[in-house]
């Protein structure tokens, strides 16, 4: 509490825009990616940058209070978390307890829901009820995970985890915990919501579901969430797998290449069933994350 | 003392004076009846009171084993006081209620307690069996007094099992006649152990089978539910409160005092594990008596079965014959006699007024007229054994003295609780469907002030008895040193030293 | 000291409830409220005053001296004074809610219940803990039963399991006193710390009798069934109580007995996983698997009581886990997270409450948009879930890492895991709630229902506060929980008014809030910098003109709430979920069967005979064996 | 044979068939009448225990120098088998006048024949 004053607000600041830029140039390279695997140009990389300053601009619709609260809340949760994600081996606040990432994200997604759910649009339920239902799936294989590295390190700070592969590759928890760095991939393929766990917003079936009643500003909102969390899972998985990163821009590129790989798997791949979708994700990131679990249970005692 | 016989004499003498009285004055006969009722509990009462110890009264200047004598300690003082405020109340609700009947129903009720006080203080074995079977004939009476098809059908049932009992009984005494002489029950006391251990054994199932069977213990108790169902509500209310509670003394008597010497500990005959058989069975008959009365949806029936099982609990706590559970058993015993006595009357009084006897068509009574949910829920929580209520202390007594008895104990007392559960469940189920809201109307049920009585008078001892054990304490606690002694008890001490005053 | 004070908090509410039985049903409403006002005030008189007693002796034969009463403990005054926080808090809820329509005749039960519940944490010995516990089963039976025979059905279940444990509790009193010759509690821990090396299997029996009595009160696996059937059907208002606090109980017994047992007795007594006594690992399993399972169940609801019933089984899960692992920062985390459980679902089931009162309905689908009509009771509702799904930086999160931090101190790993599972699933059913009570399509038959009144409004905000301050600065909860822990001879967690340490890292609620804060205001800014935004109405936007009523859709049926998770259900369908529900149920019946059976026999003619050569033959036979 | 054990095994063997008739008996007469075997025989029995050969009447005349008692009867037993002779009338009248009731409720004597009445008003 003591370290609270102006420099830290600024600090802040600089952070929350960091993350959302960082995120929207990552959306306008990926579709860049994208469009390339697929033999399409694309649009430039600043078009995610071009598509949400349109979308603040442009009048747009509400229903009821909660909507806005809903919104804000999202953005405003999903801000928050990646103040706690180390940025090139910074912790801003001075702490990246896992824990708190891991439960602060969740904010976020409640706002998101809360305020489409507010819409009233069936669709965007849907979205959200098989947003929620995924992630069922995938939170248990990378919580095991970052267990699995708790018990080696008998700490549950991301910084921590980061310093400690410093020194070379072979340092870093790719190797250190391969069977742990396949199930996170998984994962995190769910996590973000592209394919084959792109059920939430599954374009042909349900209008892409959250977004369906969004406009204007909202929509705005809604590519900044996306934004955020582009940076802190990708940041997550930096400073988990990757060794972190002492450079700012090397921390970047590896960001780029985790969601680069998330990217290309998703141009490839098509729609699992929903329910599919969950057991695939207890089945093989589960068991694979809880073999690495076991194995490092092991190695502990 | 010596004024203990008036508690037999007078309730006789009214009794048989009845039939000429109750012809020229029914009505004031009535009230005569009930007038000897109360003299025979404040005369149970005064004698209570002024109990010090076990006391031997010999009547007409004959000695044992030649004349009887009565004995008055503070247990059978407790227990008559108890019993004649419970027929005192079962009768003054039959009469104040609308169904009263002739004049010769409450003449029975007389002889029936006269010779529950005779089963009470007797010192004699042939005169218990006596007492046992007039209050047998009594009680075969009452049960056919009910205005339903059951009772004719509840009095054979009863009548001829207690019969064949009774034979049995005294088949028991013709062979403790023959071997010491004697049937005064301080003087076989003291020379039981005498006898050959197999002939003790026989004669302690000959004479256990008429009082277990009038226990209301599984087997020997096939006569309760019909009998409890075709008789009046006030009567079964005697059986259960009164007749069981003098039933239970006298196994405790029998048991402790006679086969077992006064010597405290599992009862045993020569080398038979009697005590350890008692036990056993008391243990089957709480589960089935729960368990029966589980499946009931008469609520007579119902409350018989309870009975049943609370009689199984107070028969194991006898049957390990140490201080903390004779003292639990009595408790037990008492405090059921209260509850089960608010128990019988309110539902008695529910069943006359609407003339529904089974707990799934009481539902709403209870919102129309909560009071009788109160009552009915009072009674429960006294029977169940719900601490701040009578049966509590009584309850916790006996699992304090059952629970350590070795594994063997501890299972028994698991079966015990489980038993108590099924309890807890089926008198919640009753009291919570008073309460219900039902769909049809249901009328107010109306009582008149003599039942308000009695019932605030039940309640107030039943509360008084949960919140503080002590009030009756002082006298209850006596009471396992004067049935177990170093080399004997109190009672027979008692008579004993009476007689050899006397020779001199 | 020897003060009336203790006896005064216990029997004043139980003689005030007795007295309210005479005064018309509003009137019995304002004294609970009255006397939960004054019980609050004697409460924080008695803080501290470390000697404070009642005792009293009562003459009962087979105890030689028969010493019984109260003691102040600081454990038990924690409970107390959240209880008693809590409860005033309630009380008002319900002197609003109990208008002409919605009148139940609780209130002095309730008081008597209040009463009991105080005497229970401020008990000095077994015997009284008994009376006073055996007290508040059968009256919270009676509130819940309340006159419906659904209720009853429930009542009665949690009544029966009530009552199994309280005479398991009768069993380990008297086998402990058959050794230490008294009641005490003090005395009662000391002899079984000392059984657990001299006579393992006795200390063993005795401590799973008191576990069997707890976890039937804190309905932890195989006894998990009972509040999704008495919390659901309990009168509204009561459920918080009975949800908040009542299922309390069993955690401050296991704290109160089990685990100093475990904390006193020598490291060699009990074989030891993870450096947890073995007894204690296996209660934590049970305790996260009846984390899991009411996680599932809660899933699967879709009516809303039962749902947070659910919900209220799994955290008891989390806290009973927490206690498991034998550390005080365990212990610290089960305190915590009771006190905050206590606070959050208190509100969680008094906004439920509040819709019901206004709409009558409780499954959830046939609700639906009331955050536009009802704002107060849900962002009551909101911050209550935002709690209960342990996301920062309201309270539950920090009882909930803290949790997480006593597993992980121990490398209970699994245990984790399966807490972790509970936790996110947590989310999916809290969020279900959420939505398809105040999100969504409000049905036009609701569309005149309007915020609650002021007494309830004034309830719900103040939980609402509760749910935020020891979010935000958990020292003021862990402060009096490390004396309490101080007080019973546990390590103190390290705690400054917002920081926290774990065994891993620690956790500053401050900043969080203030990262929180910062970054919604950003966030904010930039919606208020943002375009105009025009208010319509819902079905204005998606129909694309068309009138809705043309193609038969209403508001009802454009409410996507039933069958929410149906995914998962398809998952799980083959698990026996009901399964125990199952059992009990068959057990029931095969003893009514038994019973009929022995009626039969005793109804049975021309047997009298044999009967007693029966009852002769029983007698040999047990006499012989 | 001596006389006492026939006595008492006629008693024993007299108890055992009314207890026999009791057992299989359907007609409420014929157990009733079974319940009086066994009285009898256990009045037989009481009566034994009180038997001495050779004993003259237990009644103190003026003839008698001395009290030997050993001579004497027992008096006892048989005051104690009139108790009971007079107990089984009164109870043999009563089952009859029961009998009767019930014929008059059921239509029948037989036991088996009975349903118990759910009927209750009292």
């Amino acid at each position: 509490m003591s370290n609270i004053n102006g420099l830290l607000s600024l600090k802040l600041l600089g952070f929350s825009f960091l993350s959302m830029s960082v995120g929207l140039l990552f959306m306008g390279l990926g579709r860049k990616v994208t469009a390339r695997i697929q033999r399409r140009l694309g649009p430039p990389f600043y078009q995610a940058f071009l598509d949400v300053f349109k979308a603040f601009s442009k009048s747009s619709i509400t229903h009821n209070y909660v909507m806005d609260l809903g919104i804000i809340m999202s953005l405003g949760g999903l801000i928050a978390t990646a103040f706690f994600i180390p940025f090139a081996g910074y912790a801003v606040l001075g702490s990246s307890s896992i824990v708190i990432i891991l439960y602060l994200m969740s904010i976020g997604y409640l706002g998101m829901a809360m305020g489409v759910s507010a819409s009233g649009n069936p669709n965007a339920t849907i979205g959200i009820s098989r947003a929620l239902a995924l992630m069922l799936g995938y939170e248990i294989p990378i919580v095991m995970i970052v267990m699995a590295m708790m018990l080696t390190y008998g700490s549950s700070d991301l910084l921590t985890f980061a310093t400690a592969q410093q020194g070379g590759f072979a340092n870093w928890h790719i190797f250190k915990y391969p069977l742990g760095f396949l199930a996170i991939e998984i994962s995190f393929q769910a996590m973000l919501g592209e394919a084959p766990y792109d059920h939430m917003i599954a374009p042909a079936e349900i209008a892409s579901g959250p977004m369906v009643e969004l406009s204007g500003k909202y929509l705005g909102i809604g590519f900044l969430l996306h934004a955020v969390q582009l940076y802190v899972e990708t940041g997550l998985i930096v400073n988990l797998f990757l060794g972190g990163a002492s450079t700012w821009y090397v921390f970047l590129l590896k960001q780029f290449a985790v969601y680069f790989t998330s990217m290309c798997i998703n141009a490839v791949m098509a729609r699992y069933r929903i329910e599919q979708g969950i057991a695939h994700l207890w089945k093989y990131a589960g068991t694979l994350a809880l073999l690495q679990l076991f194995i490092t249970r092991l190695g502990v005692f | 003392m010596n004024q203990v016989i008036l508690l037999i004499a007078i309730p006789l003498l009214v009794a048989f004076s009845m039939p000429l009285t109750g012809k020229l004055f029914p009505r004031v006969s009535k009230v005569i009846a009930l007038l000897t009722l109360l003299f025979e509990a404040i005369w149970a009462g005064f004698i209570l009171f002024n109990t010090k110890g076990a006391v031997s009264v010999v009547i007409g200047g004959w000695l044992p084993p030649f004349g009887i004598n009565l004995v008055v300690d503070h247990l059978s003082g407790v227990v008559a006081f108890v019993v004649s405020i419970v027929v005192l109340f079962s009768i003054f609700f039959q009469l104040s209620s609308g169904l009263s009947k002739k004049p010769n129903f409450y003449m029975l009720s007389l002889l029936l307690v006269a010779s529950l006080m005779g089963i009470i203080f007797t010192g004699d074995l042939f005169n218990l069996f006596v007492f046992f079977e007039i209050a047998g004939i009594s009680a075969y009476s009452l049960i056919a007094s009910g205005k339903n098809s059951n009772s004719s059908n509840g009095a054979l049932g009863y009548l001829i099992p207690a019969s064949v009992a009774s034979v049995f009984y005294l088949v028991g005494i013709a062979l403790i006649y023959s071997t010491l002489g004697t049937l005064n029950i301080a003087q076989i006391a003291s020379s039981f152990s005498s006898v050959k251990p197999i002939l003790a054994t026989f004669i302690a199932f000959s004479l256990l089978t008429l009082v277990l069977l009038e226990f209301e213990i599984v087997p020997f108790n096939s006569w309760v539910p019909r009998a409890y169902q075709g008789a009046p509500s006030s009567i079964s209310a005697i059986f259960s409160s009164g007749l069981a509670l003098a039933s239970g003394y006298v196994m405790l008597r029998l048991g402790v005092i006679v086969f077992n010497g006064g010597q405290g500990g599992f009862i045993r005959t020569g080398s038979f594990e009697l005590g350890h058989a008692l036990f056993g069975i008391g243990v089957i008959t709480v589960i089935a008596g729960e368990i029966a009365a589980l499946a009931q949806k008469d609520v007579k029936k119902m409350l018989a079965f309870s009975s049943v099982g609370q009689m199984g609990m107070v028969l194991v706590a006898f049957s390990i014959g140490t201080h903390s559970s004779i003292y639990g058993g009595i408790f037990a015993l008492i405090s059921h006699s209260f509850a089960k006595l608010l128990l019988f009357l309110t539902a008695g009084l529910i069943i006359m007024k609407t003339g529904k006897s089974k707990y799934t068509q009481w539902t709403g009574i209870a919102r129309c007229s909560p009071l009788f949910g109160v009552l009915m829920l009072i009674g429960s929580l006294g029977v169940i054994g719900i601490p701040l209520f009578s049966g509590f202390w009584g309850k916790f007594a006996i699992i304090g003295s059952t629970v350590v008895l070795g594994k063997i104990g501890f299972i028994a007392t698991t079966l015990i609780l489980a038993a108590s559960v099924v309890e807890g469940f089926y008198f919640f189920r009753l009291v919570h469907t008073m309460f219900e809201t039902g769909e049809e109307k249901v009328p107010k049920v109306k009582a008149n002030f003599a039942f308000w009585l009695i019932s605030s008078l039940l309640v107030a001892v039943i509360v008084a008895l949960g919140l503080r054990p002590g009030i009756i304490d002082g006298r209850l606690k006596k009471i396992p040193g004067e049935l177990i002694g170093n080399a004997e008890s109190g009672y027979v001490q008692a008579v004993n030293k009476q007689l050899k005053g006397s020779k001199k | 000291m020897m003060d009336f004070i203790l006896p005064a908090i216990v029997i004043g509410p139980v003689l005030i409830g007795l007295l309210s039985f005479l005064f018309p049903r509003k009137m019995q409403w304002i004294l609970f409220f009255l006397t939960n006002i004054v019980l609050l005030g004697a409460v924080f008189y008695i803080r501290d005053r470390q000697n404070l007693f009642f005792l009293f002796e009562l003459s009962y034969f087979p105890v030689n001296k028969l010493t019984m009463g109260m003691a102040y403990s600081q454990l038990g005054w924690f409970f107390l004074a959240i209880s008693t926080v809590a409860t005033l808090l309630f009380s008002a809820f319900s002197v609003g809610f109990n208008d002409k329509k919605h009148a139940t005749a609780i209130a002095p039960l309730w008081l008597i219940l209040v009463g009991a519940s105080n005497g229970i944490f401020m008990a000095h010995d077994w015997l009284w803990f008994f009376i006073v516990w055996e007290s508040m089963s059968w009256t919270s039976l009676l509130i819940i039963g309340h006159g419906r025979n659904k209720s009853f059905k429930a009542g009665i279940f949690y009544y029966l399991l009530s009552l199994a444990g309280t005479f398991a509790l009768l069993m380990s009193i008297w086998l402990i006193f058959r050794h230490t010759g008294n009641f005490e509690i003090g005395s009662g821990i000391l002899f079984l710390a000392q059984a657990s090396v001299r006579a393992p299997f006795y200390a063993l029996v005795v401590l799973a009798l008191f576990t069997l009595a707890f976890f039937t009160k804190s309905a932890l696996f195989p006894f998990h069934m009972w509040p999704s059937l008495a919390h659901a059907e309990a009168p509204d208002d009561f459920s918080a109580y009975l949800s908040g606090i009542m299922i309390k109980y069993g955690i401050f017994g296991l704290l109160l007995v089990v685990i100093p047992v475990f904390a006193a007795s020598p490291l060699h007594a009990f074989k030891a996983v993870s450096g947890v006594p073995l007894p204690l690992y296996f209660t934590g399993w049970i305790s996260a698997v009846t984390a899991a399972w009411g996680t599932i169940m809660a899933i699967f609801s879709s009516d809303m009581k039962k749902l947070m019933a659910w919900s209220t089984v799994a955290n008891v899960g989390y806290i009973g886990a927490a206690l498991s692992t034998g550390t005080s920062l365990g212990y610290a985390a089960a305190l915590f997270h009771t006190a905050n459980h206590m606070f959050f679902k208190g509100a969680i089931f008094a906004s439920l409450a509040a819709v019901k009162y206004r709409t009558g309905e409780r499954e959830m689908h046939k609700l639906g948009g009331l955050a536009y009509v009802m704002p107060v009771t849900f962002i009551t509702f909101l911050l209550g879930i935002i709690a209960a799904a342990g996301i920062p930086p309201l309270s539950g999160f920090a009882s909930k890492w803290m949790i997480f931090q006593a597993l992980f101190e121990r490398k209970l790993v699994f245990q984790s895991t399966m807490i972790f599972f509970a936790s996110t699933g947590a989310f999916l059913y809290l969020f279900r709630a959420l939505h398809t009570v105040f999100l969504g399509q409000l049905p036009r038959r609701f569309a005149k229902v309007k915020e609650v009144g002021p007494f309830m409004s004034f309830s719900l905000i103040g939980l609402m506060v509760l749910m935020l301050i020891p979010g935000t600065a958990p020292g003021t909860l862990l402060k009096p929980i490390n004396s309490v822990l101080g007080s019973m001879g546990f390590e103190q967690v390290k705690t400054g008014w917002f920081f926290v340490q774990g065994s891993t890292t620690a956790i500053d609620g401050g900043i969080t809030t203030f990262a929180f804060v910062l970054a919604v205001a950003v966030v904010f800014l930039l919606f208020v910098l943002g375009g105009k935004k025009k208010k319509v109405e819902m079905l204005d936007n998606y129909t694309s003109g068309e009138t809705p009523e043309d193609w038969n859709l209403t508001e009802e049926r454009y409410h996507y709430g039933n069958k929410f998770y149906q995914p998962i259900e398809v998952l799980f369908k083959w698990v026996p979920l009901g399964a125990v529900e199952e059992k009990y149920r068959q057990f029931g019946n095969s003893l009514v069967r038994l019973g009929n059976l022995i009626h039969d026999f005793f109804q049975g003619h021309s047997a009298w005979g044999w009967q007693l050569v029966a009852g002769i033959a029983l007698l040999i036979g047990l006499g012989v064996m | 044979m001596n006389l006492t054990v026939l006595l008492y095994f006629g008693g024993f063997s007299l108890i055992l068939t009314g207890f026999y008739g009791v057992l299989t008996g359907k007609n409420l007469i014929r157990v009733i009448l079974a319940l009086g075997i066994m009285e009898a025989g256990v009045n037989l029995l009481l009566v034994t225990t009180g038997f001495k050969p050779k004993a003259i009447p237990p009644i103190i005349v003026k003839s008698f120098k001395t009290l030997s008692l050993p001579n004497f009867a027992d008096p006892l037993p048989q005051a104690l088998v009139l108790t009971s002779i007079v107990i089984g009338f009164g109870i043999t009248a009563l089952s009859l006048a029961l009998i009767v009731k019930y014929n008059e409720e059921n239509g029948t004597i037989k036991m088996d024949e009975v349903e118990n009445s759910e009927e209750v008003v009292e």
